[in-house]
């Protein structure tokens, strides 16, 4: 039997529903579960209502779905908020202190401080923990796994509060192990290659290290702060330079600077910081450095959503900055696509000598998907930046078939280094030589032709005649990939087409994989449908429908088959 | 001392006259004395007069955006702490649209030497008020005069501790190549601006304007640039007299010292890619 | 005194004992001591916990973008100078990201008051180092601790002759009412600076930690905040002893004077077509 | 006999080439011909070399040609880089002690001090005002008007140095008379409409003005400045606030603040400030607070080439900014249409809440046209900024049909005034509701489907059926339309179809206009195509060829009539 269980732990914000929810993953995971880990929060530090959500199944999964099955209720508006959610047979566990009204008639597991921790001081460990252990214990799955892994996150909160945590798990554990459920997990079994579970925003960072990432600098700001915080809390294992910037386009210039002078650099924000940093993308441009910028979408405009996601900022990016200046365009969609493809845009800027953009969002930053190891390669050594033949005297600019010229480092030999923002010559000085302005322009844009041979980003599902496409990019593919597989299940034939790399748009691959089919819906995270703009600017194919969402959450599988009604 | 030509760059776009041409003169005659060769040395710059400076010098060389030199040269100084830096401003570049920038900078400390050509107008743009243009100054733009006073930017400097701060004068050379000597030398952060008469669309702060009322600070009985509420009323001091000199100074830890990273070498040396199985192990 | 229910605004979001709640509630306090209506107050806010302030608070509200405060409040005043325009900015806001404006503002002296909420962290991005954490501060990005000495800012406003400059400390309340009804009825930019413990974040700037630091300038034996030197050495004190109250002031002209059109009242009462013969005279 | 005589006058920055360059081509347009005037200079205030070109004709002008009929040098430089151009009637007039190598057996008229000015301390003004004298000597043409042209320009000079200029000019119309030359001017009589000879920028800002601008800030960048310039010498006497800013950011931040509280407000920049502004763009979208941005480009990418003119900002105006967001770009092709659409785009702003942008370039900005004073109407007066009902208790971003919420000033009126850049409820609060967002967004991006009705802005020139349409928008106007005149002429029907108001994409128009040609060919200032990519996105419609120019200089006619060899 298939199985595919939604648990939903909710409560106030600061009363540690993120804390818990991890280890009660992971355990999952550890014994041979296939788990999706969903945050969604708001805009505020404490009191506000948020929720985690817990898929489990036994097959991948990419996408989180409607419907709960399990309710961890910390506080009375989970329940309230989210009762009408519950399935048939779906199972509430409440903190018996702060829920007081519960749906009549649904099976419920109390807890109380009392029962689990009687005589303690251990405060809100009781009833987290236990919840962990009550999930476990309704599940008929195995506890041991809960209890290393919570050992190991509170073993630097001391002896104590790792036996509140063992001892509260595991009444809780017992608590529920007696209740009835439709489904057990006891038939489990840790799988043969150990499997993780991590964010999209995790791998990103983890991809940047392997590939030698060896200085970032950035301001925070929601969702990108992932990134900086997974790379800040490697930074002296790993020989990263990591600054703190006081502004956006501090951040991006210290990293034009730094990987002028050499470094493998990085910098990244959100939207609203990435407009600070547009100037300074055509300085990259401009001056052939290479530079990685994660650009991580949040809902706008301006302010916007600061918590939520959305896929709005793919039309920025693609033409940010003045005049006509060569860039790349990638956008992963699961963790291992995000490892990857963060190692191919060090790749990339750095052969090209250009920028890269990673555009992810929040929805891809912060849900944490199931992998196994082998979905993250070893990264291959790359030349060092400044190999190959130049010219003596020497040309940073010099005119080549390709647009790519010989990069050298200042510092690393007796030649100098000279990098320009006005238009320049070969050398690097300023000119006002309209003749060498034209070829230098093409110079520059001519990278992409080369470049855009190494794209190819496309991933897909279901027959290649399917008279249905569902086309979509970045992180919509988890959910839009099973709403495919839904579909060809019902009996309606689909195809997912999923691009990851969109700039210089691959036409030619994109052509072959999106022409043919009878009716074409892209499904996309904005208001106007920017993907579709963008394939009609340069294919001629235009969406015969768009399935569009724009309220700050992630698409569902569901939302995706309903909205696709009386269109297929 | 090495040979001046060493430094030769390309020929200059700047006015006949102008307060950029002894400055440039002082800059590589105390280039040569401390014997900074052109490959040991990074130029940084904007955009405005001041910008092209770089061009003119043979020197590694990053001609950025206005206002933005004090980060390029602080990611450069990060990812290589062999490379001498030199960040090159105008007062509009580095006290207007880049005045965030300099804050940040004072605070964080990097051993870079940054030097403001302080023209106290926007010359490369033809003639507008800068924040260090005089209170009345007239322009195109604000016929009646700038309303407000100028930024009291060494003030600001030691206000946040800036390690090293002074301030020369085009006009006064010798002088001036002494500054940029201990400036260069200087471990640590080192603000120096310089006035650098505007020929072109400054009429009022003109050499000899300038010339009536500079004076060297060291000459002060007893000046001590350590002394911070000394150096306070002398950054503060504009109008009749004008200081010139070492302002002030204080030793302070510098950024480099903060990244253990750059103790060994600079970053280009230590590209690698990393093994995948440590990356994850936290993961599972 | 007007009624406080007059101030009230939506639900607030901050975390329980968040120092921004007693600085809400002395705030509305001197509003209502001066009679001000919230049909007269301006509230420009940027994106932070404090950019939330104004919708906490009945008053027209200007929740803008992260650092931009004064801009935004600097051009509502010269569009309608019947406004009291108060303009509320976090630390990482104001001294960080807006920081360039902050040196602006001061040098405009717009009749406008700033009121920046310090807890010496970035609370609603969830606990990063900002530009007033101080030295050794550990955080997620900087496990090491914050490396580099904090923005000196009050000094920096006294050394730009900032017209009007202060700070409090929102575990003292009455102290705090009288501050911020001195800096709304002063003539020029008012910068008050107010020491905010963030409860979520900054387990080491606490309100106890304050406590023990803080005293009240105005009792220092013939303290003048008109005295520059003592100011500058007020605004430099932090640490063992911290002082509140009225640091320094200075007599300034206001931006508003230097625009003429202003004379005529609000620029939406002048809103007018013009004649085309007249514009295009010098042309012909 | 069509009279058509290009003039050039060149010599090194700082000779006062620009200074006396519009006494002559106002003493032209007074006596009666026609007159295009255009600057070229480096990005340097002395020394570089720089020169201006006055054409002058008896029809009107929109666009410079090649060819040189008379070629004014104050420097040999001059000589040596324009001899080339000369026709072959072409005449030289020269300043002899500086100019000393001539093409042989050309005619040319020496000028010397020593002759001009004899015993005077009267430095460049001699050979300046010699030289314009000389040109309307050469012509035959009335050296009335420039006197009184010399005597104006230089009255606050003093008395001394309008009797230098006074003397100096008749001296060298006299000495130039007597020089054979192919046409004469002498039949010119003084139009019965006055003409007026002005600037795409100063037309732009007079548009401004009239519209009832009085908020205006900015940051100096070339060529934007003449925007404000224009502002700011008018200031005073027209009750505008002209605020000089630190920043960009601060710019259209402050422009905001002055809108929200009511002022009818305008910024402006040139591309790499526009970077600046962008997250502020999305604030006044999402705050819904008019605004009027003009965007000045130059050529890219980064500090490019800062005196010189391209078209390649568009697709970036287009998306600036996170997130969906409505804005409005119109860019004028003629001073006239940059006056009308100023006022169109302060009544856009204003009707609809939201930026809009005048999109011009250097080659707009600087080059002045000659225009009669009916070209610019007197503007209609406009409803004040809060009119309308507004319910009790007021709501800012109230939900209507159109979009449009009725909009209040704070401080007049009982009501308070709430504006948010996070999404907020229609009384203007931030909020998380999800349901709330989503109208929020449609009721913002709803605007757009007003305000596209109300755009047009196609100019045509040519049968509506001929099989070559040439299109183009903003600055390119003047040469493409007179290329299509010349291909017309010379029997190849052809038809110029121009769009100036770009955004929202007027579909419907644009597609009338431009389906139904049978080889349609994009004519822009830039090397990607950006008016083709947005043409094909938006319509499907796609150029059969391109042809660009990014060399930093305008289009010419001639060179638009050469690239299209070949494929016409
Ligand atoms: C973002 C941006 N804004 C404006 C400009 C235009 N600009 C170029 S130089 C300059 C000012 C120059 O003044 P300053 O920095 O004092 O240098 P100076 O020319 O006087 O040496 C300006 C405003 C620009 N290049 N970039
Ligand atoms: C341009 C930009 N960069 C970054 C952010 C993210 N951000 C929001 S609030 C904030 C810092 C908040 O710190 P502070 O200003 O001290 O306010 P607090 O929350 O502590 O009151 C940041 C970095 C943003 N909204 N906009
Ligand atoms: S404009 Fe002024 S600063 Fe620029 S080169 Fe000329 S004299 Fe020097
Ligand atoms: S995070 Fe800090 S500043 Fe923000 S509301 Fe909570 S306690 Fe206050
Ligand atoms: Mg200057
Ligand atoms: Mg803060």
């Amino acid at each position: 039997m298939a199985i595919d269980l939604n648990i939903l732990i909710g409560g106030a914000a600061g009363q540690g529903v993120h804390a818990i929810t991890l280890p009660l993953a992971k355990a999952l995971v550890r014994q041979g579960a296939q788990v999706l880990f969903v945050q969604d929060y708001q805009s505020r530090i404490r009191g506000g209502h948020l929720f985690n959500q817990i898929r489990v199944a036994d097959r991948p999964l990419m996408a989180s779905r409607e419907g709960v099955d399990l309710l961890v209720a910390l506080n009375q508006e989970t329940v309230t908020l989210h009762q009408a959610e519950l399935s048939p047979e779906g199972v509430i566990i409440y903190d018996a202190a702060r829920v007081k009204e519960l749906p009549a008639g649904r099976p419920a597991v109390a807890l109380t401080h009392e029962a689990l921790l009687p005589g303690t001081q251990a405060g809100e460990i009781a009833v987290n923990a236990g919840a962990c252990g009550a999930v476990l214990g309704l599940f008929k799955a195995s506890l041991a796994p809960l209890l290393t892994l919570l050992t190991e996150t509170f073993a630097d909160k001391g002896a104590q509060v790792v036996e509140w945590n063992l001892k509260a798990a595991t009444r809780g554990y017992e608590l529920a192990k007696t209740q009835g459920f439709r489904v057990s997990l006891a038939y489990l079994t840790p799988p043969s290659k150990p499997r993780l579970l991590i964010s999209g925003h995790e791998a990103l960072a983890l991809g940047a290290l392997a590939a030698g990432l060896n200085f970032i600098s950035g301001y925070p700001m929601t969702p990108w702060t992932s990134v900086l915080n997974t790379i800040g809390q490697r930074a002296v294992r790993w020989g990263v330079v990591v600054e703190q910037a006081e502004d956006e386009i501090a951040a991006i210039n210290m990293a034009i600077g730094a990987s002028y002078a050499g470094a493998r650099a990085m910098t990244g924000t959100s939207g609203g910081g990435f407009c600070l940093m547009t100037e300074a993308l055509g300085l990259a441009a401009m001056t052939e450095t290479p530079l990685v910028i994660v650009e991580a979408m949040r809902p706008g405009p301006s302010t916007g959503l600061p918590t939520r996601t959305e896929q709005g900022d793919l039309s920025f990016v693609l033409y940010a900055g003045q005049g006509d200046s060569p860039r790349a365009v990638l956008a992963p969609g699961t963790p291992a696509q995000g490892f990857a493809l963060a190692v191919k845009a060090f790749h990339l800027a750095e052969r090209y000598q250009i920028p890269v953009f990673l555009l992810t969002d929040q929805y891809f930053g912060d849900t944490q998907f199931t992998h196994t190891a082998s979905e993250f390669p070893e990264v291959q050594a790359q030349p060092a930046p400044a190999s190959g033949p130049a010219s003596d005297p020497y040309e940073r600019y010099a005119f080549t078939e390709s647009g790519i010229s010989p990069r050298r480092l200042p510092g690393f030999g007796p030649q100098v280094v000279v990098a320009d923002s006005d238009e320049h010559t070969p050398d690097g000085h300023l000119t006002e030589d309209l003749t060498v302005r034209v070829k230098m322009h093409d110079k520059r844009l001519r990278k992409l032709e080369t470049l855009v041979q190494e794209l190819n980003g496309i991933t897909t599902v279901g027959a290649a005649d399917a008279p249905l496409t569902l086309a979509c990019w970045g992180s919509s593919l988890g959910p839009v990939a099973e709403a495919v597989d839904r579909l060809n299940e019902s009996g309606t034939p689909a195809r997912l087409v999923h691009l990851s790399e969109l700039w210089p748009f691959p036409r030619a691959v994109a052509t072959a994989a999106l022409s043919g089919t009878k009716k074409l819906v892209l499904v996309e995270m904005n208001a106007t449908g920017q993907l579709n703009r963008l394939l009609r600017q340069e294919t001629g194919l235009a969406a015969d429908h768009l399935v569009l969402k724009y309220d700050g959450t992630p698409f569902t599988p569901e939302y995706i088959l309903k909205e696709l009604k009386g269109h297929i | 001392m090495l040979p001046l030509e060493l430094y030769n760059g390309i020929e200059s776009a700047w006015c006949p006259g102008c307060g950029n041409f002894p400055m440039l003169k002082a800059f590589k005659q105390a280039l040569a004395e401390l014997e900074v060769r052109p490959e040991e040395l990074l130029l940084v710059s904007g955009i405005g007069q001041s910008g092209k400076f770089p061009h003119y010098l043979k020197c590694h060389t990053f001609n950025g955006l206005h206002g933005r030199t004090l980060p390029v040269a602080t990611g450069a100084r990060l990812a290589n702490p062999a490379l001498k830096v030199v960040a090159v401003a105008g007062d509009g570049d580095c006290y207007g649209e880049g005045g965030n920038h300099l804050l940040a900078t004072l605070r964080r400390n990097p051993d870079l030497t940054l030097v403001v050509h302080n023209n106290q107008v926007y010359g490369l743009t033809k003639g507008q008020a800068s924040p260090t243009s005089d209170q009345g100054f007239k322009t195109v733009l604000q016929p009646a005069g700038v309303p407000y006073p100028p930024l009291h930017a060494l003030a600001l400097a030691v206000a946040q501790d800036g390690s090293w701060v002074g301030r020369g004068f085009a006009g006064d050379g010798e002088h001036l190549t002494g500054l940029y000597k201990q400036a260069l030398t200087h471990q640590g952060f080192s603000l120096l601006e310089v006035l650098q008469p505007c020929v072109s669309f400054n009429k009022v702060n003109t050499y000899e304007w300038y010339r009536q009322r500079v004076y060297r600070v060291e000459a002060e009985p007893g000046y001590d640039p350590e002394n911070e509420l000394w150096a306070y009323q002398k950054a503060k001091e504009w109008g009749e007299r004008i200081p010139i000199g070492v302002i002030y100074r204080k030793t302070r830890p510098t950024l480099e010292e903060a990244h253990p990273a750059l103790r060994a070498g600079p970053l280009a040396s230590q590209i690698t890619t990393r093994p995948i199985n440590q990356l994850l192990a936290d993961f599972f």
